[in-house]
């Protein structure tokens, strides 16, 4: 859509302003809740219930932030949430690193070694994607227990990435789909086998599509909570179920702006990390995942 | 000593077979080129000398050892691909040593190679660069480089010229030549351009819907194709493909071409006439005549017993700069012509022409097969 | 050598295709034809335990009376039958219909209108990219709150709107049980249609360039090029949205909890919440299995087609 | 000898409360591992406990009421603890019903904690006041009389937040106050298919949906403290619910009997529906586990957890024989009008918190009960007949 | 009356200047082809013409109405893109029409011109398929097609045949003479292929690095090249460039080519000498002259003054079927020669040939222009 010829008369200039005017009420729209969340955890509770949603603070404190971070309640302990933020990570990152991993050997494997039956492998894999996960709650929760599993953070993780590889699979397949098949005979012919290949030649090349698994792959784990509550200790709860236990006590006096600060501090890791690598989304997206 | 071989190979992809009982063997230094319209199978023999494709029947041979159930790796096989493959992650220095390094070549050794590779194809200044920072002709050279590190029994070259521009190519055409002049290997080598096939090959295989029609000299494919896909197959324009009537006269055989109420005639040389040819006479053929047959009459024309004068309406002039390009009137056909361009021609002139029937060949008009 | 080429029958194949020569594959040559698949094994083997092992056993715990806890006790497809005579299962089904169709509809629209309108050389792209992508980084466990208050007539939009001066303006669909199941649309359209611009927008920079210029000296309009030209090509793209949108739309659970709970009454119920209600809080388990099957059936007519169109245009490709 | 106890109270005063417990377990040399799960009213940790039942790796105690302790019972899963309630005396401390709550086969299974009244009618005395009010109603046709003056008044009669919860909570008041006792027993006890379509269920029926017009149009998927929050700030006259309004009242710096009051829902003032909270012991295997699960047992009756744990709660003791000089005069009232009953026989445990019925029973009665209060087509007869019918399905 | 004329455009992109002060002007029914590197701005030049990219300066007339600032649909414009740009989700049909539609043609008519150029380029039966079930040569004439439905003032055509292969390319060329000798339309065309613009072109305009070095008949352009770069550019193999000096002799002025002790002498033809070259006299100068112009002798070469003989040493013989290429010592250097098939040539023969100095042509050596 570049280089077109955009005569600058009035009414073009005027279809630009539209644009721009279109994309900035868009953009508030979708920060609108977030807003939202942010004007409320800075406020305190009087200035909540005194004014309405989108009235700015009579004073800003910092003091929710705070208290959620390492003084709010979850059950009897009153810690903060900031401690089950490491739980998540310790979740979190061997989930993503291991199926991301596995994803991509699995894509490698279906797309660059041709063997019978390999659409079928793959769309088998596929369908894991659409099972909903509140029907394998009891069946996990029993296999979790045969392993000996139950309530440990590797069970965690094995649930996180047996039900990932659905998606990374799919990702780095429709990613290496696209890469030349020549790279890899020319490897071959000069000797590499099949993990030399993979680790010389393809996964160099693949940065674009690990960010895109990876983003997706850690929202998914960070945001979960069925799992996570259903599968997890005292010891080993992610920070959803802290902030859930936050948020949802109906019993008792509610402090919103606390609420809000937790729900914020829960959420920040996946913010940052979209924003921080959001262009290589779009990117990634564009190198291959998209293709029906 | 036959450096590859090939034995009644058959490939299926599915229920389509590609490969059609191939067998072809291949002397050690010898400059193989394949060629054939896309889909013929040409990258297909290769991927299967090369174990990148398993073959459904048949043996292949290297070095006089069988080779059939070898990985690629395995075969001492080394290979350049039309979009060169290279390894976009690597530097030019890391794509040439990559299979010493695999074949465990110490390092001293390999860096002494890759130099001397280098050198050889005049890429030393560029080793240190990714190959998306270096230009068609110079990946070329760098994937020409790859395989030539490795000194293997086998080069396979799979249309390597081909995304290169017309300059670009006559360079790289002449340095390949070169290249196997002083290295002497074995190449397998496919490509589309003529020129290509005619001036490197020491034979030329050529291949059609998975079959092999005709593998001969060059010289021996361009003048003594076997059927008429083959000769109209090599050579641009193609040969004229004219129908004629084969006919008993004075001068012994000759083609009676246009009008049977006012035919042209030309003499079919005496010395290439067979017994076979006589089960023809009074049948229509082909004659096949290449453009360059047709073309201005020279002095020495006339004293050629194989030399007909022809004198004909042009209707289109093509100046190429080095030739005229020509479509006369021949019989009830328009054919193709080439003269020279100190010639004045326009369309619609009669040109005073001539006819060289030495390397005229006939061809069965239902069964396309040669026949004299 | 010949001999061996000699001595072996030339019908052999028919029978037998070159046995001869498979005997003589050596480790490496097994090791690269095997390799491939005992690295998909693990995978396979998970997919076959967890997901189809899991969907089995859903099954047959579909065909028991299972209460708070799983038993084998069968009763035929009596857990079916209930099924579908309970009012609130066809609620939830109805509202899954009208759910699905809008949320992907509007995220379609949405989405390609934004993905369009970024494309015209915008400043800041990359920002406003982010803005409209950050929604899918959130869960509703987080934004659940926010989205109830914004929509609560009594606090949210209807309240600010009020309060600017319009005061016979009127937002209620979050208590109105007509329309409850409309503000999850509005909400899941806000998580996904970022995403599903991403997606558009990266199908629209893949577009060949020279395909719009085509259009261009075709003396097509923009909006014209857009919807005659560009927007077909897209097709491919299209299909992934709407089958992660659809994924989403059938999976939709916590969008629910959050923000209507799935009232008022059960006015917005969806199948994913009913499935959990029925199992979890109200002991019915065999009943909540039945549902899950009937869930999987709507993803299976969904998504068996799609399949079956990528693996057939695999082939064809 | 960990002992982890899984339980939904997780709002501060409850959780300060859970920690008086878990200091008493530690000076007994126990470690307390504290599994909290917030969450509509239990659901979501009940859930967990269900997977971790399955997994063959259930807590030592969990948060578990009503039939749901015999469905756990009946599945095998809970160990007795009857040495405890013999040692201490249990039968002396507690009323009939809850010990047989506590029972399965014979065998105590659970501890109460406490004792929730549910048919409470709260009351914002200044708008009454404000809205020439000057009695609380203690009949229905005086609710809806002074509903009527308080509309007029331009102040909202009935705060409520309309969750399916809630919605059972306020119908299932309103049942016991126009139908009386017995009538509760059969429809929301027995579940008996007459009562259940009957004309008084019909009579019941209409005067719920008649609550509609006196609350505000906002009240779907309300919390009920946000409802609680109505009547502090002087929005809203009434509310009916439990006694844990009375911790969001009071955290507000009420007073009860002065700045709130306090009353038996119409109707009921003389009968008490109550919601016991109670903690399942699981079975659990070596002779330490065994050892802390006694003590957690003993612990969870010693009056100073009863007493610390009801304070914050709202609610009162499940055993009878504490001083209540520190509770409140609502929490007063509580225990006596709980003994009350009890001799009167006009106890009656609540549906729509799981003291009742099986949970499938009483979702299928929430599922009608919500839809019709939310519907604008159903007719009371409708739903009567649906109700009726809902309840035979789950069955 | 000028179809088309570009006058001192200018186009750049950010820092880098892509055209630089170009200027020229297309008669009606004209046929310029442009030729030049890659990366020379040919497609940018188009683009502009097209309107697809605004210049930086100058201005565009078509058909006498300056158009600088016009869209592209409002200039009277089709173009054939190198990568055809069929729009894939349409019927051949619909991508023909499309244009018609745009310029809201009623229906009938509409029809019935895709009816028509369907006709003309023989696609009749492809009508209803999508480009994705076409061949490279199909997608090639629905492209053609779809420019020619509109009937527009000025057609351009970027690498048209690029894409195809050799046999193809012959064929569509022939096509696109023909059409555009029916049509007598209009026609930019931008080709990498000698051939092509030697047999297509009325003129041909040469481009390098953004400047317009030369705009000329083909003829002009192969036989009359304005420096080195052109001369080079044009031909295939390419011009020998041979250092020579100038000197005066009794024939008046010649060559001296080789070694200063024993040089071989080439007097270039009387009648092309100006006054001059004699400035140049007793300097060293570049000789061009094309591989056609070192040949087997002819018996008429003897009769031409301006055909030299020359005995020479073969070093490389590529025989091309039509003709052998060869490499041949002349002076110090190699030239390339062409020869007739019929010569039977060995490397390392000596070799009888002739020097065919009409067309020499003489260049400055360090500024690259033409002296004669
Ligand atoms: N993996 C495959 N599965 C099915 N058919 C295939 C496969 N690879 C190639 N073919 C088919 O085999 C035939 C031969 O293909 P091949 O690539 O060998 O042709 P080619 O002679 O190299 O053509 P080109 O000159 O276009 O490169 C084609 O018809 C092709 O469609
Ligand atoms: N959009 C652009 N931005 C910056 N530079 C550009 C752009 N388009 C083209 N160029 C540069 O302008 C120069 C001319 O490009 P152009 O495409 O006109 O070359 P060309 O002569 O058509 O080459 P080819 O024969 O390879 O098609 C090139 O150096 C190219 O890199
Ligand atoms: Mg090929
Ligand atoms: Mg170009």
């Amino acid at each position: 859509m570049d280089n077109v010829i955009r005569v600058q008369t009035p009414g073009a200039l005027l279809a630009r302003g539209g644009i721009y005017a279109a994309l900035i009420f868009m953009a508030v729209v979708y920060l609108a809740p977030l807003l939202v969340m942010l004007l409320t955890s800075v406020k305190t509770l009087e200035d909540i219930r005194a004014g309405n949603l989108l009235s700015l603070p009579r004073e800003i404190t910092f003091q929710p932030w705070l208290h959620a971070w390492s003084e709010a309640c979850t059950g009897i302990r009153c810690e903060g949430i900031g401690g089950y933020v490491w739980n998540s990570v310790q979740i979190v990152v061997p989930a993503v690193v291991i199926s991301t991993a596995i994803g991509a050997l699995n894509g490698y494997a279906l797309t660059k070694w041709r063997f019978k039956g390999q659409e079928w492998v793959f769309g088998m894999l596929l369908f894991g994607c659409f099972i909903p996960f509140q029907v394998i709650l009891l069946p996990m929760a029993q296999t979790l227990g045969w392993l000996g599993l139950g309530s440990t953070t590797t069970g965690l993780v094995l649930v996180h990435v047996v039900y990932g590889i659905a998606f990374t699979t799919l990702f780095f397949r429709n990613y290496y789909v696209n890469v030349p098949d020549e790279l890899i005979a020319a490897a071959k012919l000069d000797g590499a086998g099949f993990f030399r290949i993979f680790l010389r030649i393809l996964l160099p090349v693949s940065t674009p599509i690990i960010v895109v698994t990876v983003i997706w792959q850690f929202t998914q784990v960070w945001n979960d909570f069925l799992f996570g509550v259903a599968y997890s200790s005292h010891e080993t709860q992610p920070v959803t179920v802290a902030l859930n236990n936050v948020v949802n006590s109906t019993t008792g006096v509610r402090e919103y702006n606390v609420d809000m600060a937790a729900a914020m501090i829960a959420a920040l890791p996946t913010l940052l990390v979209y924003v921080l690598a959001g262009k290589y989304f779009v990117r990634g997206l564009t190198a291959g995942s998209v293709k029906g | 000593m036959s450096a590859l071989e090939i034995r009644n190979v058959r490939k299926d992809f599915g229920r389509t077979r590609v490969l059609r009982e191939v067998s072809l063997s291949i002397d050690s230094g010898e400059f193989l080129i394949l060629v054939g319209p896309s889909g013929c199978g040409k990258s297909t023999l290769m991927n299967a000398i090369a174990g990148l494709e398993p073959v459904t029947d048949g043996s292949i041979l290297i070095g006089n050892e069988e080779v059939t159930w070898r990985t690629p790796a395995e075969r001492d096989i080394a290979m350049v691909f039309q979009s060169y493959a290279l390894y976009p992650s690597m530097t030019v220095r890391q794509n040439i040593a990559f299979g010493l390094e695999m074949r465990k070549v110490p390092k001293a050794e390999r860096e002494a190679t890759v130099e001397r590779v280098a050198k050889l194809l005049q890429i030393t200044p560029l080793l240190d660069r990714k190959p998306s920072q270096l230009s068609g002709g110079q990946r070329q050279r760098v994937a020409m480089g790859r395989a030539i590190a490795r000194q293997p029994t086998v080069y396979l070259f799979d249309e390597p010229l081909s995304n290169l521009d017309a300059k670009l190519r006559v360079e790289m055409r002449t340095e390949i030549k070169k290249l196997h002049q002083t290295l002497g290997t074995t190449i397998v080598y496919v490509t589309h351009d003529q020129i290509e096939a005619m001036t490197l090959a020491d034979r030329i295989a050529v291949m059609r819907e998975g079959r092999l029609l005709q593998l001969g000299t060059p010289d021996e494919v361009y003048n003594d194709p076997v059927d008429m896909f083959v000769a109209s197959f090599m050579g641009s324009p193609s040969m004229n493909f004219i129908p004629a009537q084969l006919v008993r006269d004075e001068h012994g055989i000759s083609l009676a071409i246009g009008a049977a109420s006012d035919p042209y005639r030309l003499p079919f040389p005496a010395a290439r006439t067979t017994p076979d040819l006589d089960a023809w006479v009074g049948r229509r053929v082909v004659l096949g005549l290449r453009p360059e047959h047709i073309s201005e009459r020279t002095p020495w024309g006339e004293e050629d017993a194989n030399t007909h004068p022809l004198t004909t309406e042009v209707t289109v002039a093509e100046p190429t700069g080095a030739d005229i390009l020509l479509r006369v009137r021949l019989g009830e056909d328009e054919v193709n012509a080439r003269v020279s361009p100190k010639q004045n021609v326009t369309p619609g002139d009669r040109l005073p022409l001539q006819v060289d029937m030495a390397r005229a060949v006939l061809f069965d008009p239902e069964r396309e097969t040669r026949i004299a | 050598m010949n001999t061996r080429a000699s001595v072996q029958p030339r019908a052999g194949h028919l029978f037998a295709p070159n046995s001869a020569s498979r005997v003589r594959r050596n480790g490496a040559y097994w090791l690269q034809a095997w390799l491939p698949k005992l690295v998909l094994a693990p995978s396979v083997a998970a997919a076959l335990f967890f997901v189809y092992g899991f969907m089995l056993w859903t099954f047959v715990l579909s065909l028991t009376n299972s209460r708070m806890l799983p038993s084998y006790e069968f009763v035929g497809f009596a857990q079916y039958a209930r099924l579908l005579s309970n009012d609130r299962w066809l609620v939830a089904s109805t509202n899954l219909v009208i759910f699905g169709a809008l949320f992907i509809a509007i995220c379609l629209a949405i989405g390609i209108v934004l993905a369009i309108l970024l494309d015209q050389r915008i400043r800041h792209e990359g920002a406003i990219r982010t803005i409209y992508l950050y929604p899918m980084a959130l869960s509703f466990i987080v934004t659940g709150v926010a989205w109830k208050w914004i929509l609560n007539p009594g606090l949210g939009i209807q309240q600010v709107v009020r309060d600017w001066g319009w005061e016979s303006f009127t937002f209620d669909w979050l208590v109105n049980p007509d329309m409850a199941v409309y503000t999850l649309v509005i909400a899941g359209v806000w998580q996904a249609s970022g995403f599903v611009m991403a997606l558009f927008l990266a199908g629209l920079r893949a577009v060949d360039d020279s395909i719009i210029k085509a259009a261009q000296l075709d003396g097509a309009s923009l909006p014209r090029i857009y919807w005659r030209v560009v927007l077909p090509c897209l097709r491919p793209v299209l299909f992934s949205a709407v089958m992660i949108l659809a994924h989403i739309a059938i999976k939709s659970f916590d969008l629910v909890v959050a923000l209507t709970g799935g009232g008022p009454g059960y006015a917005s119920d969806l199948p994913a919440t009913f499935m959990y209600d029925f199992s979890f809080s109200r002991s019915q388990i065999g009943m909540g299995a039945a549902s899950a099957m009937m869930m999987l059936a709507g993803v299976l007519a969904i998504i068996v087609p799609y399949l079956y169109s990528e693996l057939r245009s695999r082939d064809r490709g | 000898n960990n002992v982890e106890v899984l339980h939904w109270w997780t709002s501060g005063g409850e959780a300060r409360a859970v920690g008086v417990l878990k200091d008493l377990m530690e000076e007994r040399g126990h470690q307390w591992r504290d599994f909290a799960v917030a969450g509509g009213g239990g659901e979501s940790a009940m859930t967990v406990l269900r997977s971790r039942a399955v997994a063959g790796n259930p807590p030592v105690a969990a948060q578990i009421k009503g039939p749901d302790i015999q469905e756990w019972g009946s599945l095998g899963f809970l160990g007795e603890i009857n040495t405890v309630a013999k040692e201490v005396g249990w039968q002396a401390l507690l009323p009939e019903v809850i010990i047989e709550a506590m029972q399965h086969d014979g065998d105590y299974v659970a501890v109460p904690v406490n004792v929730h009244r549910v048919n409470w009618f709260w009351a914002n005395p200044e708008v009454l006041a404000a809205a020439g009010v000057d009695d609380m109603p203690t009949t229905w046709e005086a609710f809806f009389e002074a509903a009527e003056a308080i509309k007029e008044a331009g102040y909202i009669p009935l705060a409520h937040g309309g969750q399916p919860w809630q919605d059972a909570t306020v119908f299932e008041s309103m049942l016991l106050g126009i139908g009386g006792v017995d009538f509760y027993r059969q429809a929301m006890v027995e579940l008996d298919q007459e009562a259940l379509a009957s004309d008084t269920m019909i009579e019941v029926l209409k005067n719920f949906k008649r609550l509609r017009d006196y609350m505000d149009p906002n009240a779907p998927g309300r919390e009920w403290n946000a409802a609680t929050q109505m009547v502090v700030n002087g929005q809203a006259a009434f509310q009916i619910m439990g006694d844990w309004a009375k911790g969001e009242l009071t955290a507000a710096g009420l007073t009860a009997g002065e700045d709130f009051l306090c009353m038996g829902v119409p109707g009921t003032d003389h009968t008490f529906t109550y919601n016991v909270d109670s903690l399942a012991m699981f079975k659990v295997s070596g002779a330490r586990a065994r050892e802390a699960q006694l003590d957690l047992a003993r612990l969870s009756m010693e009056p100073a957890f009863q007493e610390a744990f009801n304070l914050a709660k709202g609610s009162i003791p499940a055993r009878m024989d504490l001083d209540m000089s520190r509770f409140d005069s609502c929490a007063v009232k509580s225990m006596a009008d709980f003994k009350a009953s009890a001799d009167a026989g006009t106890l009656v445990p609540s549906m729509a918190h799981g003291m009742a019925v099986s949970s499938d029973a009483q979702g299928a009665i929430f599922d009608v009960v919500t839809n019709y209060f939310n519907s604008r087509r159903m007719t009371a007869e409708e739903a009567a007949e649906r109700l009726a019918r809902a309840v035979r399905a789950a069955g």
